[in-house]
């Protein structure tokens, strides 16, 4: 067995309201120096944290949005967003930022990272990890 | 005599707006901040439970907290306004007194 | 008006401390008047002065302070509250026979009694929490 | 007009999990002291702070329970419980403690405190109201 | 290969253990602790749903904290396990990874 | 079996601390092994040595920081959590110009590459949180 392990990250909050959603970005920031295999859940609130065209300043909060876009740099690729929260929000795949990766084993080509999946392969997903953490 | 209601945290996650809405009165004003605005959506699951409060209700959005989460205005229930800062101290003062559903 | 304002969360970890701060500037503005802000529960960590936020994020703290300063708030934090959550000021450092202190300028500690006061003497009552 | 002003704690949080009802209890008890009309509110989570028979040994936490029933002797004597939030809850008002206060005004009886309103009735409560304390 | 899920709010104010039972897979568990434990209430408005769950899932609820809260075992919907810390740990153990549904 | 486990919210607020501390007692006394704690977002607050809870109410940090000592526990709090929210320890005190600190003996200030690695050298990983 070899030593990488199963990372998923699971945002269930949206941003801003509290810190949640931007302290679990900087543990999957520093986690991608351990070369583990890291996989981002957003599901419920969760979603929210995707949204495009977040702007910050009439509350004096840092705007953490941008960092998302960043992820595919850190090798940070697998962002999986549940259909069924975005749709009991009333939002669609495109109210989400487009985040992006160049694929190294493809030609560098550009490919999203965003994946839109149902509840129940989300909840397949979750069953596939080795480590969950939970923000 | 009537009151302003806040409700902070998102209705999608918590009971709070639902626990609200069901214990404003008519004349009463309902201001979402913070992650509440979301519960300002249209075409969400949380939408009908609002608009049925409406006609009795005036609600109102933090237009801070809206930008913030990237919600255009075009995407609010009709009759949901947008209100600053200030907006908010006013209605504080319009209205006999506050009451946070924290 | 006289606007009374509590704040029940801690710095950074929930809004309620920033949209305290942008409501208190905002009353201020209008002309009313903000004799009093009361933290309680997690809110008396907004006092203490040995937070260090990262270089571009605020610091609600020094905002409170220079707020406090500005218009002359009384920035009251419950002393029952910070006891249990490790603020204190000198005065209480000394009684509690412990070695540092670590309330901010601005902040004063004092009792419970003090919401109540605040409840009150004002026209209105705000409370930002969770 | 009087200097009297209409007091309400609102309590909608359950106890233990969190510090807010501990922390309501011991704003009510120093309110005492300043002669205002008080009441308290629990409704949703917040009823189950009344339940009968709380036992903290094998969480480590302090019972506060037994210390509503001397709200009493601090002339606290109004607690409003909402039935319908009992009911969702699978609750009944014999599952709360008695809360029992000496009626002053009418040699000394011993009279029940807590008084179980319907939803419509707390919001009224609650709109009779100068200051509203949310815990 | 299974997980334990742990719930730790109460159902009636926040939506965590209704996204945790619709995402548990058929041999896992869930463990109510703290404010949760009143997910396991029999004749509540939140039964039905647990109850729909409980032939593919286990559920547990941490003793300690039903006592807290002046729950007693009688109360609980039926198969509902009590576990002390010591079960807690168990389970933890038991199952290949541990979900805490925050 | 070796169980790593995370503590999210600050001491008597919320119950997450309390309920990791049995926990963990627990885990201990049926021989598995609990290399280290590591302490996120609020967490971090479990951590100062100026907490003075009432005379009748346990005191959550002495708790973690004795139960480290007799088992040899590992308890790391985020330094970048910790800065935002004032917990020093004296390097950092230094470091950052401020006159105090407040971490209390038995916790050690690090990164989250500590919470990391306790995932990875871990067989299981539990979070007490909010």
């Amino acid at each position: 067995m070899s030593d990488t392990k199963k990372f998923l990250y699971v945002n269930r909050k949206p941003p801003y309201g509290t810190i949640y959603a931007l302290e679990s970005l900087e543990v999957v920031l520093i986690g991608a120096a351990f070369e583990q295999d890291v996989s981002l859940a957003f599901l419920d609130d969760g979603v929210f944290q995707l949204t495009r065209g977040q702007n910050t300043d009439a509350i004096g909060v840092k705007n953490f949005s941008p960092t998302f876009r960043a992820l595919g740099d850190y090798e940070v690729t697998k962002l999986y967003v549940e259909r069924e929260s975005l749709e009991a929000r009333g939002l669609s795949e495109g109210d989400l930022q487009e985040i992006t990766y160049e694929d190294e084993d493809d030609d560098w080509e550009e490919k999203p990272s965003i994946r839109v999946v149902s509840r129940a392969e989300m909840a397949k997903i979750m069953a596939d990890q080795d480590v969950v953490l939970s923000f | 005599m009537s009151t302003l209601h806040t409700v902070n945290k998102s209705p999608f996650g918590n009971t709070a707006l639902s626990s609200c809405l069901g214990h404003c009165l008519t004349g009463d004003a309902v201001l979402l901040i913070e992650d509440a605005v979301y519960g300002a959506l249209d075409g969400s699951a949380m939408a009908s439970e609002v608009k049925a409060r409406m006609g009795e209700v005036a609600l109102y959005v933090l237009e801070g907290d809206l930008k913030a989460r990237g919600i255009d205005a075009g995407k609010l229930i009709s009759g949901a306004q947008p209100v600053g800062y200030d907006g908010f101290v006013d209605l504080v003062t319009e209205h006999d007194r506050t009451q946070s559903w924290l | 008006m006289k606007i009374g304002v509590v704040v029940s969360e801690g710095p950074y970890t929930h809004q309620a401390a920033d949209t305290a701060y942008q409501f208190v500037k905002a009353a201020l503005d209008k002309g009313h008047e903000v004799p009093r802000v009361f933290f309680y529960h997690d809110g008396v960590n907004v006092s203490t002065r040995l937070s260090v936020p990262p270089q571009d994020e605020r610091h609600i703290q020094k905002q409170w302070t220079a707020l406090a300063q500005d218009h002359g708030i009384d920035l009251v934090v419950c002393i029952a509250a910070a006891q249990r959550r490790g603020l204190l000021d000198e005065n209480e450092a000394r009684r509690q026979g412990k070695d540092a202190h670590n309330i901010a300028e601005g902040f004063r500690i004092s009792g419970l009694g003090q919401l109540i006061e605040m409840g009150i003497q004002t026209d209105r009552l705000v409370t930002f929490g969770d």
